[in-house]
Protein backbone atom coordinates (compact mmCIF):
# COMPACT_ATOMS: atom_id res chain seq x y z
CA UNK A 1 0.00 0.00 0.00
CA UNK A 2 1.03 3.86 -0.71
CA UNK A 3 0.84 6.23 1.76
CA UNK A 4 1.25 9.94 1.64
CA UNK A 5 3.41 11.59 3.98
CA UNK A 6 3.08 15.21 5.16
CA UNK A 7 5.98 17.49 6.29
CA UNK A 8 5.35 20.77 8.01
CA UNK A 9 7.33 23.65 9.08
CA UNK A 10 10.79 22.80 10.75
CA UNK A 11 10.49 19.18 10.42
CA UNK A 12 10.04 20.78 6.41
CA UNK A 13 13.00 22.43 6.22
CA UNK A 14 15.31 20.16 7.96
CA UNK A 15 14.22 16.88 5.92
CA UNK A 16 14.20 19.44 2.61
CA UNK A 17 11.25 17.59 1.15
CA UNK A 18 7.31 18.50 1.66
CA UNK A 19 5.44 15.11 0.93
CA UNK A 20 6.62 11.65 0.00
CA UNK A 21 4.68 8.72 -0.93
CA UNK A 22 6.05 5.36 1.25
CA UNK A 23 5.30 1.81 -0.09
CA UNK A 24 4.31 -0.21 2.82
CA UNK A 25 2.83 -3.91 3.63
CA UNK A 26 -0.25 -4.02 4.34
CA UNK A 27 -1.05 -4.30 8.09
CA UNK A 28 1.58 -1.54 9.12
CA UNK A 29 1.06 0.91 11.88
CA UNK A 30 2.03 4.66 12.33
CA UNK A 31 4.99 3.82 14.37
CA UNK A 32 5.99 1.18 11.38
CA UNK A 33 5.87 3.57 8.97
CA UNK A 34 7.55 6.25 11.41
CA UNK A 35 10.40 3.89 11.78
CA UNK A 36 10.97 4.11 7.66
CA UNK A 37 10.70 7.26 7.89
CA UNK A 38 13.69 7.95 10.91
CA UNK A 39 15.98 5.64 8.63
CA UNK A 40 15.33 7.19 5.49
CA UNK A 41 15.44 10.96 6.73
CA UNK A 42 18.62 11.09 9.27
CA UNK A 43 17.49 14.44 9.98
CA UNK A 44 14.24 13.53 11.82
CA UNK A 45 13.87 13.96 15.75
CA UNK A 46 14.74 10.61 17.87
CA UNK A 47 11.87 12.07 19.94
CA UNK A 48 8.43 11.30 17.32
CA UNK A 49 6.27 14.58 16.81
CA UNK A 50 2.56 13.89 16.88
CA UNK A 51 0.54 12.25 13.53
CA UNK A 52 -2.28 13.13 12.20
CA UNK A 53 -4.12 10.48 9.73
CA UNK A 54 -6.19 12.05 7.25
CA UNK A 55 -6.38 15.17 9.39
CA UNK A 56 -7.17 13.55 12.15
CA UNK A 57 -4.87 12.99 15.27
CA UNK A 58 -3.83 9.32 16.23
CA UNK A 59 -0.71 7.48 18.34
CA UNK A 60 1.47 5.08 16.82
CA UNK A 61 -0.51 1.72 17.06
CA UNK A 62 -3.02 3.61 14.34
CA UNK A 63 -3.13 1.34 11.34
CA UNK A 64 -2.81 2.65 8.21
CA UNK A 65 -4.95 1.71 4.76
CA UNK A 66 -4.03 2.11 1.42
CA UNK A 67 -3.63 5.99 0.35
CA UNK A 68 -3.86 7.23 3.77
CA UNK A 69 -2.45 10.81 4.36
CA UNK A 70 -0.08 10.53 7.50
CA UNK A 71 1.12 14.20 8.58
CA UNK A 72 4.01 14.70 10.89
CA UNK A 73 2.51 17.55 13.03
CA UNK A 74 5.51 19.21 15.05
CA UNK A 75 4.50 21.30 18.07
CA UNK A 76 2.09 23.84 16.91
CA UNK A 77 2.21 27.54 17.74
CA UNK A 78 1.00 27.49 21.39
CA UNK A 79 2.23 29.93 24.17
CA UNK A 80 4.43 33.50 23.65
CA UNK A 81 0.33 35.41 23.47
CA UNK B 1 -28.29 25.65 16.74
CA UNK B 2 -25.13 27.03 17.01
CA UNK B 3 -23.96 29.09 13.90
CA UNK B 4 -19.93 28.80 13.34
CA UNK B 5 -17.50 29.78 10.92
CA UNK B 6 -13.50 29.04 10.21
CA UNK B 7 -11.26 30.75 8.17
CA UNK B 8 -7.62 30.90 7.34
CA UNK B 9 -6.39 33.37 5.38
CA UNK B 10 -3.15 35.25 4.03
CA UNK B 11 -5.21 38.87 4.24
CA UNK B 12 -5.38 41.15 7.32
CA UNK B 13 -8.23 39.60 9.79
CA UNK B 14 -11.43 42.01 9.66
CA UNK B 15 -12.57 41.97 13.41
CA UNK B 16 -15.58 44.10 12.23
CA UNK B 17 -16.68 41.80 10.20
CA UNK B 18 -16.02 38.43 12.39
CA UNK B 19 -18.50 40.61 15.11
CA UNK B 20 -21.02 41.55 12.60
CA UNK B 21 -20.95 37.19 12.02
CA UNK B 22 -21.65 36.17 15.41
CA UNK B 23 -24.05 39.04 16.27
CA UNK B 24 -27.69 37.65 16.62
CA UNK B 25 -30.46 39.43 18.45
CA UNK B 26 -30.56 37.10 21.20
CA UNK B 27 -27.04 37.79 21.95
CA UNK B 28 -26.75 39.60 25.31
CA UNK B 29 -22.66 39.61 25.10
CA UNK B 30 -20.06 38.78 22.51
CA UNK B 31 -16.14 38.27 23.43
CA UNK B 32 -13.42 38.61 21.02
CA UNK B 33 -9.85 37.73 21.24
CA UNK B 34 -7.20 38.69 19.15
CA UNK B 35 -3.63 37.63 19.18
CA UNK B 36 -1.22 39.90 17.09
CA UNK B 37 2.94 39.94 17.00
CA UNK B 38 4.60 41.03 20.19
CA UNK B 39 7.79 43.29 19.41
CA UNK B 40 9.57 40.99 22.03
CA UNK B 41 9.56 37.59 22.87
CA UNK B 42 11.70 35.96 25.82
CA UNK B 43 14.21 38.51 25.42
CA UNK B 44 14.65 38.77 21.48
CA UNK B 45 13.62 41.83 19.67
CA UNK B 46 11.18 40.10 17.17
CA UNK B 47 10.72 41.22 13.22
CA UNK B 48 8.05 39.54 12.60
CA UNK B 49 6.23 36.38 12.50
CA UNK B 50 5.54 33.80 9.74
CA UNK B 51 2.64 31.11 9.76
CA UNK B 52 2.39 27.76 8.01
CA UNK B 53 -0.35 25.47 8.29
CA UNK B 54 -1.85 22.10 6.91
CA UNK B 55 -4.83 24.06 5.91
CA UNK B 56 -7.61 21.35 5.09
CA UNK B 57 -6.39 19.60 8.73
CA UNK B 58 -6.17 23.26 10.66
CA UNK B 59 -10.24 23.67 9.25
CA UNK B 60 -11.15 20.62 10.48
CA UNK B 61 -9.35 21.24 14.01
CA UNK B 62 -10.83 24.62 14.19
CA UNK B 63 -14.80 22.34 13.96
CA UNK B 64 -13.90 20.55 16.46
CA UNK B 65 -13.17 22.97 18.61
CA UNK B 66 -16.09 24.43 17.58
CA UNK B 67 -18.42 21.39 17.96
CA UNK B 68 -16.76 20.94 21.11
CA UNK B 69 -17.92 24.34 22.74
CA UNK B 70 -21.58 24.32 21.41
CA UNK B 71 -21.40 20.65 23.53
CA UNK B 72 -19.95 22.98 26.56
CA UNK B 73 -22.00 26.25 26.64
CA UNK B 74 -25.06 27.73 25.75
CA UNK B 75 -23.18 29.90 22.56
CA UNK B 76 -24.98 31.45 19.76
CA UNK B 77 -22.37 31.56 17.20
CA UNK B 78 -18.39 31.25 16.91
CA UNK B 79 -16.12 32.45 14.64
CA UNK B 80 -12.00 31.49 14.38
CA UNK B 81 -9.72 33.06 11.41
CA UNK B 82 -5.96 32.64 11.72
CA UNK B 83 -3.47 34.25 8.87
CA UNK B 84 -0.72 32.36 7.39
CA UNK B 85 2.21 34.11 6.08
CA UNK B 86 4.13 36.81 7.35
CA UNK B 87 2.27 39.18 10.03
CA UNK B 88 4.18 42.54 11.14
CA UNK B 89 4.27 43.76 14.58
CA UNK B 90 1.35 44.66 16.11
CA UNK B 91 -0.45 42.81 13.68
CA UNK B 92 -3.42 40.25 13.84
CA UNK B 93 -2.72 36.55 13.97
CA UNK B 94 -5.48 35.07 14.61
CA UNK B 95 -8.87 36.08 15.93
CA UNK B 96 -11.57 33.98 17.92
CA UNK B 97 -15.38 35.49 18.80
CA UNK B 98 -18.24 34.23 20.62
CA UNK B 99 -21.64 35.19 21.23
CA UNK B 100 -24.14 34.01 24.26
CA UNK B 101 -26.84 34.90 25.93
CA UNK B 102 -24.99 36.07 28.85
CA UNK B 103 -20.88 36.80 29.08
CA UNK B 104 -20.23 34.52 31.31
CA UNK B 105 -20.58 31.92 28.71
CA UNK B 106 -19.15 33.84 25.91
CA UNK B 107 -15.76 34.41 28.04
CA UNK B 108 -15.45 30.91 28.93
CA UNK B 109 -16.15 29.78 25.30
CA UNK B 110 -13.46 31.82 23.82
CA UNK B 111 -10.96 31.26 26.27
CA UNK B 112 -11.39 27.59 25.92
CA UNK B 113 -11.49 28.39 22.22
CA UNK B 114 -8.17 30.11 21.48
CA UNK B 115 -6.31 27.98 24.24
CA UNK B 116 -7.27 25.06 22.32
CA UNK B 117 -6.75 26.46 18.90
CA UNK B 118 -3.10 27.19 20.14
CA UNK B 119 -2.52 23.70 21.24
CA UNK B 120 -4.14 21.10 18.63
CA UNK B 121 -4.89 23.18 14.99
CA UNK B 122 -1.65 22.39 13.44
CA UNK B 123 -0.15 25.92 12.45
CA UNK B 124 3.18 26.71 12.86
CA UNK B 125 4.95 29.98 13.47
CA UNK B 126 8.67 30.82 12.72
CA UNK B 127 9.77 34.10 14.21
CA UNK B 128 11.93 36.23 12.69
CA UNK B 129 13.80 38.10 15.70
CA UNK B 130 17.37 40.26 15.61
CA UNK B 131 20.19 38.18 14.94
CA UNK B 132 18.34 34.60 13.65
CA UNK B 133 15.12 32.69 13.19
CA UNK B 134 13.31 29.54 14.56
CA UNK B 135 10.08 27.39 14.47
CA UNK B 136 8.34 28.72 17.93
CA UNK B 137 7.10 25.44 20.04
CA UNK B 138 7.15 24.29 23.93
CA UNK B 139 10.81 23.41 23.78
CA UNK B 140 12.08 25.55 21.59
CA UNK B 141 14.38 22.63 20.28
CA UNK B 142 13.90 23.87 16.71
CA UNK B 143 16.17 27.06 16.59
CA UNK B 144 18.34 28.04 13.54
CA UNK B 145 20.11 31.10 14.80
CA UNK B 146 21.60 33.61 12.60
CA UNK B 147 24.69 33.82 15.27
CA UNK B 148 25.60 30.00 14.19
CA UNK C 1 2.94 52.94 32.41
CA UNK C 2 -0.89 51.87 31.16
CA UNK C 3 -2.69 53.14 28.77
CA UNK C 4 -6.67 54.21 28.98
CA UNK C 5 -9.36 55.80 27.76
CA UNK C 6 -12.99 55.72 29.20
CA UNK C 7 -16.37 57.44 27.25
CA UNK C 8 -20.14 57.49 27.26
CA UNK C 9 -21.48 58.78 24.12
CA UNK C 10 -24.88 58.94 22.61
CA UNK C 11 -23.42 57.05 18.99
CA UNK C 12 -23.04 54.15 18.09
CA UNK C 13 -19.82 52.17 20.06
CA UNK C 14 -16.92 51.51 17.15
CA UNK C 15 -15.64 48.33 18.26
CA UNK C 16 -12.71 48.69 15.54
CA UNK C 17 -11.60 52.06 16.53
CA UNK C 18 -10.97 50.83 20.14
CA UNK C 19 -8.86 48.13 19.01
CA UNK C 20 -7.28 50.09 17.60
CA UNK C 21 -6.82 52.16 20.85
CA UNK C 22 -5.63 49.80 22.51
CA UNK C 23 -3.17 48.36 20.24
CA UNK C 24 0.55 48.48 20.87
CA UNK C 25 3.74 46.51 19.78
CA UNK C 26 4.56 44.91 22.97
CA UNK C 27 0.78 43.58 22.97
CA UNK C 28 0.38 40.07 22.34
CA UNK C 29 -3.33 39.61 22.94
CA UNK C 30 -6.09 41.78 23.05
CA UNK C 31 -9.60 40.66 24.59
CA UNK C 32 -12.59 42.64 22.91
CA UNK C 33 -16.27 41.93 25.42
CA UNK C 34 -19.13 43.73 23.78
CA UNK C 35 -22.60 43.98 25.52
CA UNK C 36 -25.98 43.92 23.14
CA UNK C 37 -29.25 44.29 23.60
CA UNK C 38 -30.75 41.29 23.66
CA UNK C 39 -34.66 40.32 21.95
CA UNK C 40 -35.72 38.46 25.67
CA UNK C 41 -35.12 38.47 28.89
CA UNK C 42 -36.73 36.45 31.78
CA UNK C 43 -39.21 35.67 29.54
CA UNK C 44 -40.62 39.09 28.58
CA UNK C 45 -39.82 40.19 24.74
CA UNK C 46 -37.56 43.03 24.69
CA UNK C 47 -37.87 45.68 22.12
CA UNK C 48 -35.15 47.99 23.23
CA UNK C 49 -33.06 49.17 26.29
CA UNK C 50 -32.35 52.84 27.13
CA UNK C 51 -29.23 53.55 29.32
CA UNK C 52 -29.65 57.05 31.72
CA UNK C 53 -25.68 58.25 33.41
CA UNK C 54 -24.88 59.76 36.37
CA UNK C 55 -22.49 60.94 33.80
CA UNK C 56 -19.39 62.69 35.46
CA UNK C 57 -19.44 60.04 38.02
CA UNK C 58 -19.40 57.27 35.70
CA UNK C 59 -16.62 58.38 33.79
CA UNK C 60 -14.61 58.55 37.39
CA UNK C 61 -15.77 55.57 37.86
CA UNK C 62 -14.47 53.78 34.97
CA UNK C 63 -11.04 55.20 35.53
CA UNK C 64 -11.24 53.64 39.32
CA UNK C 65 -11.37 50.51 37.77
CA UNK C 66 -8.78 50.60 34.86
CA UNK C 67 -6.95 51.91 38.08
CA UNK C 68 -7.18 48.37 39.75
CA UNK C 69 -6.81 46.69 36.58
CA UNK C 70 -3.28 48.24 36.30
CA UNK C 71 -2.14 47.56 39.82
CA UNK C 72 -3.86 43.66 39.20
CA UNK C 73 -2.54 42.97 35.97
CA UNK C 74 0.58 43.67 33.46
CA UNK C 75 -1.97 45.05 30.91
CA UNK C 76 -0.81 47.47 28.12
CA UNK C 77 -3.85 49.41 27.63
CA UNK C 78 -7.39 49.51 28.91
CA UNK C 79 -10.56 51.34 26.52
CA UNK C 80 -14.59 51.53 27.98
CA UNK C 81 -16.93 53.02 25.81
CA UNK C 82 -20.79 52.74 27.22
CA UNK C 83 -23.67 54.47 25.01
CA UNK C 84 -26.58 56.40 26.64
CA UNK C 85 -30.11 56.53 25.35
CA UNK C 86 -31.66 54.20 23.22
CA UNK C 87 -30.05 51.00 22.06
CA UNK C 88 -31.84 48.85 19.75
CA UNK C 89 -32.15 45.20 19.42
CA UNK C 90 -28.61 43.70 18.47
CA UNK C 91 -26.33 46.81 19.18
CA UNK C 92 -24.13 47.37 21.48
CA UNK C 93 -24.54 49.36 24.49
CA UNK C 94 -21.01 48.36 26.61
CA UNK C 95 -17.74 47.67 25.28
CA UNK C 96 -14.57 46.83 27.17
CA UNK C 97 -11.18 46.02 25.14
CA UNK C 98 -7.68 44.95 27.11
CA UNK C 99 -4.64 44.13 25.56
CA UNK C 100 -1.52 42.61 27.41
CA UNK C 101 1.41 40.82 26.54
CA UNK C 102 -0.10 37.27 27.09
CA UNK C 103 -3.86 36.27 27.07
CA UNK C 104 -4.08 35.65 30.49
CA UNK C 105 -3.61 39.03 31.64
CA UNK C 106 -6.13 40.35 29.00
CA UNK C 107 -8.68 37.53 29.66
CA UNK C 108 -9.13 38.41 33.16
CA UNK C 109 -8.46 41.72 32.79
CA UNK C 110 -11.01 42.60 30.28
CA UNK C 111 -13.62 40.20 32.95
CA UNK C 112 -13.02 42.30 35.78
CA UNK C 113 -13.34 45.29 33.82
CA UNK C 114 -16.83 44.27 32.46
CA UNK C 115 -17.69 42.49 35.49
CA UNK C 116 -16.95 45.41 37.54
CA UNK C 117 -18.53 48.24 35.50
CA UNK C 118 -21.92 46.16 35.62
CA UNK C 119 -21.72 46.77 39.18
CA UNK C 120 -20.41 49.81 40.06
CA UNK C 121 -20.86 52.51 37.29
CA UNK C 122 -23.57 54.81 38.10
CA UNK C 123 -25.53 53.92 34.78
CA UNK C 124 -29.09 52.39 34.44
CA UNK C 125 -30.80 50.47 32.11
CA UNK C 126 -34.44 50.68 31.65
CA UNK C 127 -35.74 47.58 29.59
CA UNK C 128 -39.38 48.27 27.11
CA UNK C 129 -40.70 44.98 26.43
CA UNK C 130 -43.83 43.84 25.17
CA UNK C 131 -46.59 44.91 27.58
CA UNK C 132 -44.38 47.21 29.84
CA UNK C 133 -41.17 49.14 30.88
CA UNK C 134 -39.06 49.00 33.74
CA UNK C 135 -35.52 49.90 35.21
CA UNK C 136 -33.40 47.08 35.58
CA UNK C 137 -31.78 46.63 38.85
CA UNK C 138 -30.81 43.85 40.89
CA UNK C 139 -34.12 42.76 42.73
CA UNK C 140 -36.60 43.78 39.77
CA UNK C 141 -38.65 45.88 42.26
CA UNK C 142 -38.99 49.02 39.86
CA UNK C 143 -41.24 47.64 38.01
CA UNK C 144 -43.82 50.01 35.83
CA UNK C 145 -46.12 47.34 33.66
CA UNK C 146 -47.71 48.72 31.16
CA UNK C 147 -50.29 46.27 32.18
CA UNK C 148 -51.01 47.96 35.16
CA UNK D 1 -25.02 74.49 54.52
CA UNK D 2 -26.72 73.55 51.21
CA UNK D 3 -26.70 70.51 49.35
CA UNK D 4 -27.62 69.45 46.15
CA UNK D 5 -29.24 65.93 45.97
CA UNK D 6 -29.13 63.62 42.39
CA UNK D 7 -32.13 61.89 41.03
CA UNK D 8 -31.66 58.91 39.20
CA UNK D 9 -33.27 56.79 36.87
CA UNK D 10 -36.21 54.95 39.01
CA UNK D 11 -35.74 57.47 41.62
CA UNK D 12 -36.25 60.43 39.59
CA UNK D 13 -39.14 59.53 37.63
CA UNK D 14 -40.92 57.83 41.25
CA UNK D 15 -39.90 61.37 42.98
CA UNK D 16 -40.69 63.63 39.54
CA UNK D 17 -37.59 65.60 40.65
CA UNK D 18 -33.98 64.95 38.75
CA UNK D 19 -32.44 67.47 41.14
CA UNK D 20 -33.18 69.61 44.34
CA UNK D 21 -31.14 71.54 46.97
CA UNK D 22 -31.84 71.07 50.55
CA UNK D 23 -30.68 73.59 53.62
CA UNK D 24 -29.05 71.62 56.52
CA UNK D 25 -27.09 72.35 59.92
CA UNK D 26 -23.45 71.74 59.77
CA UNK D 27 -22.37 68.63 61.06
CA UNK D 28 -25.20 66.64 58.97
CA UNK D 29 -24.50 63.67 57.75
CA UNK D 30 -25.59 61.83 54.82
CA UNK D 31 -27.85 59.39 56.95
CA UNK D 32 -29.36 62.90 58.01
CA UNK D 33 -30.06 64.24 54.57
CA UNK D 34 -31.27 60.70 53.48
CA UNK D 35 -34.26 61.17 56.30
CA UNK D 36 -34.78 64.61 55.51
CA UNK D 37 -35.60 63.30 51.95
CA UNK D 38 -37.77 60.38 52.87
CA UNK D 39 -40.54 63.26 54.70
CA UNK D 40 -40.13 65.01 51.93
CA UNK D 41 -40.20 62.66 49.31
CA UNK D 42 -42.76 59.78 50.32
CA UNK D 43 -42.00 58.07 46.83
CA UNK D 44 -38.98 57.35 48.16
CA UNK D 45 -38.14 53.26 49.40
CA UNK D 46 -38.01 52.29 52.97
CA UNK D 47 -34.50 50.79 51.82
CA UNK D 48 -32.49 53.34 50.79
CA UNK D 49 -30.32 53.24 48.00
CA UNK D 50 -26.49 53.46 47.62
CA UNK D 51 -24.81 57.02 47.97
CA UNK D 52 -22.34 59.48 46.70
CA UNK D 53 -21.12 62.31 47.75
CA UNK D 54 -18.93 64.66 44.98
CA UNK D 55 -18.82 61.18 42.77
CA UNK D 56 -17.64 58.97 45.18
CA UNK D 57 -19.44 56.18 46.95
CA UNK D 58 -19.62 56.60 50.60
CA UNK D 59 -21.73 55.39 53.51
CA UNK D 60 -25.00 56.61 55.63
CA UNK D 61 -22.29 58.38 58.52
CA UNK D 62 -20.62 60.20 55.92
CA UNK D 63 -20.16 63.97 56.88
CA UNK D 64 -21.54 66.82 54.31
CA UNK D 65 -20.13 69.76 54.04
CA UNK D 66 -21.44 72.90 52.15
CA UNK D 67 -21.95 72.55 48.47
CA UNK D 68 -21.43 68.95 48.51
CA UNK D 69 -23.00 66.79 45.78
CA UNK D 70 -25.22 63.94 47.20
CA UNK D 71 -26.34 60.90 44.60
CA UNK D 72 -28.98 58.83 45.43
CA UNK D 73 -27.83 55.58 43.74
CA UNK D 74 -30.29 53.26 42.63
CA UNK D 75 -28.91 49.70 41.80
CA UNK D 76 -27.10 49.77 38.76
CA UNK D 77 -27.49 48.14 35.59
CA UNK D 78 -25.77 45.06 35.86
CA UNK D 79 -26.95 41.48 35.27
CA UNK D 80 -28.61 40.48 31.95
CA UNK D 81 -25.89 40.20 29.83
Amino acid sequence: MTIRVLFFAYLRERCGVREVDVELPEGASVGDLWQRLAARFPALPTEPPKFAVNRVYVDKGHPLHDNDELALIPPVSGGNQ
Amino acid sequence: MMKSSYRVTSDGIDTAAMLAEVGDAGAGGTTLFVGTTRNENEGRIVERLEYEAYEAMALEEMRRIGDEIARRWRVIAVCMVHKLGVVPIGQASVAVAVSAAHREEAFAACRYGIDTLKTTVPIWKKEFYRGGEHWVGPCHAHGVSGRG
